[in-house]
């Protein structure tokens, strides 16, 4: 690359970063405000609550589910949800016997407007190198001990399609509202590197 | 390309590490290199698969050492340099000016920009055309092999699954583009795509697979082929 | 292991720059990290296939941005302390102290040094016995396939190859050393290797092979099957 | 790593290594000398010129040529000429139809006690990546255009076997003698990234 700078406080990725910005203002391209209204929908509107709040209505509503593993994106539009990055959307169920995780090998893709922006290890080389050959090794170190009568599907969502995991509905959560399931499902649920749902209490 | 990207099936990256407390984004720059790409995404200067692929062109020892946004910095930066927006010595005088904590910068001079660009010029970023039609050549649940290629460009068709043979679990059947060609602005080559289910065993072999293990991948029309021998 | 070592077909690492005035050796250390390595290969403390390992288990991004030597330097240490022969606390004390340009260095002071090694702890570094033969399982001219094996340990048939269809050209039929087992010490396993010819198409792919191309590879019997589709 | 000393002069690998060096002095594995020893070897008896020596002789000498085709390492030890990281040697002939070229795309496998130690470019990412899928781009690159019509061969020497390219006699060549023809001979036309022989004058 060679645009390593000898500034004390800042990495040279920020002053490039700087420089483009400053630049892409003073002609035209875009304002700074503009950038800063995209991060905060990122940092306070986009993410993993957005999809818990799509599983949840899921494990309530018998129908909606349908419609949900049916045509991801159509379902998610009903509740208002939507975005760039993801323009199909397929739902994926996890059973007693079958366990979904999800995986860009090639790049990083994720479908931001239903789970926010990928954590760091998501697109991390140790992901995207291991999930597609040894996923119960990851899963197991993550936690997540699998039995070998449960199958694993991993997604290498390398196309334009996206993928969202939907765990199992908890047992003896009959007495949970629609609000106080979406509460129990996390970010880590929907790729699938988490399987069980921890019920507070 | 077979590059340092297409990274699924090696070794040797360590474990998977989740910090349960990052932010949504980890580095103030990071945040303003996403969302400064999100815009230009809206404004037709380059496609996704074309973005995509700068990330590729990095020097593979770069590609492992800068972070996510890192190397969307990387892309960024060659791209507007290629159309004529912003030139890689503006950003050169503009970073050492902030470097040294100049006040006032040195205005652009340049006359012969590529901006505003003309309405022609604009290129579309959306992965599949709702107006337009295919008709998918292959059925679900028929057999199919991963075509054994090896392009020098920009390709959506994983290492570890060429030549190998699955079986179409889905057939996607809208109008999708072909990133392989679009990239290079070879035409959207629309066609269906395909979620193509492998068995554990075909990839990694019968020593190496996890037991009850199955991949699946979505694969365009172009990077397949029917399986005669194993129909 | 599937690593970045195993780099045969890969794009993205530029031209081949020959420099017609190299010296021998491009850096002083380099040199003796090599004669080093070169007289400890005879001393029994370490297999070549052990070794070569080592090298293989860097970070990828290291093992991309150190030299030949470099590597080198980096399994002579790891395989010195996992020996006992010398720690990496007394290098790392050591190195300091040369680097602060001390002129007398702390001696050493452990005492639990497996050194001078037994006899019998020594191991034999040759590729294959002499006084030893084998019965080869495949002839010159029979059609095989390499196995689509991704062991996690070091292996030498190459990523590019797995899968893929090619003749026998040649049956070298010493006893020789299965690199897999030894270089984990799992036994020498005595075995008949093979020089496997394959049509270019065969590896890349009928549009991107090149015309009139064989590659040839030496592969160990473990590594190869008979391939009765295409016989 | 976390090896990186501040040192001004030296890099951090010519500290360590000094350091194991000295280690390795101390503890009575290795003598000093003993290494300088095996670095004149390399620098000053190895080399190119002993492969040349070999080539040379098999052009006049059609019987020892027949030998050492049949098996490389006996007929070079008629020469005197053997070593470490050679324990089988297998030459490949050069004619007007067949190019050989030799690579190791795992590590960087090279006869040393024929070729002295390989070349920077030998052992970089770009020639072991490249040789095996596009060799005849890699050839012209370097200078060397084959015609269609010519077969390149790539020996992809991972295992223990060496290979060493004879290249093919220079015409009008009768009045050079041995040593004369071994002059011509480089080290690149016997990995084969040189074909034509070169007479001086």
């Amino acid at each position: 690359m060679g645009h390593k700078h000898a500034h004390p406080e800042k990495a040279w990725q920020a002053i490039r970063t700087e420089a483009i910005e400053s630049l892409l203002n003073e002609i035209n391209v875009l304002t700074s405000e503009d950038i800063d209204k995209v991060v905060r929908h990122y940092e306070e509107n986009v993410g993993p609550k957005t999809g818990a709040k799509v599983i949840a209505r899921a494990w309530v509503d018998p129908e909606f589910k349908k419609r949900l593993l049916a045509d991801g994106l159509a379902a998610c539009a009903e509740l208002g949800i939507g975005g760039p990055e993801t323009e199909l959307l397929h739902v994926v169920e996890n059973t007693s016997k079958v366990h979904n995780v999800v995986v860009c090998t090639l790049c990083s893709c994720y479908p931001w407007p239903i789970l926010g922006l990928p954590p760091v290890w998501y697109k991390s080389s140790a992901y995207r190198s291991r999930l597609v050959r040894e996923p119960r090794k990851v899963l197991s170190e993550l936690g997540v001990e699998l039995q070998e009568d449960v199958e694993i599907r991993v997604w290498d969502s390398v196309s334009e399609i996206r993928y969202l995991v939907m765990p199992e509905k908890p047992d003896h959560a009959e007495n949970l509202s629609e609000a106080e399931l979406a509460e129990l499902i996390t970010r880590d649920h929907m790729i699938g590197v988490a399987r069980h749902i921890h019920q507070a209490g | 390309m077979n590059g340092i990207h297409d990274m699924g099936g090696l070794h040797g990256f360590g474990p998977v590490e989740i910090d349960p407390d990052e932010p949504v984004f980890t580095t103030e720059w990071g945040s303003r290199v996403f969302c400064m790409t999100q815009v230009i995404d809206g404004l037709g200067v380059w496609n996704l698969d074309e973005h995509r692929h700068e990330i590729e062109l990095m020097a593979p020892e770069d590609y492992l050492t800068h972070s996510y946004y890192g190397r969307w910095l990387f892309a960024m930066e060659r791209i507007l340099d290629r159309r004529n927006i912003v030139r890689r010595e503006e950003v050169d005088l503009r970073a050492a000016e902030i470097a040294s904590d100049k006040r006032q910068f040195t205005p652009v001079r340049k006359t012969d920009r590529n901006w505003p660009m003309s309405e022609d010029a604009r290129v579309r970023w959306g992965a599949w055309r709702k107006e337009e039609s295919v008709t998918p050549k292959f059925d679900e649940g028929q057999r199919v092999r991963v075509r054994n290629i090896h392009p020098p460009g920009h390709t959506r068709v994983t290492n570890y699954t060429r030549g190998k043979s699955g079986d179409i679990y889905r057939v996607n059947d809208q109008a999708w583009v072909f990133p392989d060609t679009r990239a290079h602005y070879q035409g959207e080559n629309l066609q269906a795509v395909y979620t193509v289910r492998f068995d554990a065993q075909t990839l990694w072999g019968e020593s190496q697979a996890e037991p009850n293990l199955y991949v699946y991948i979505d694969l365009s029309e172009n990077h397949l082929e029917a399986d005669q021998e194993n129909e």
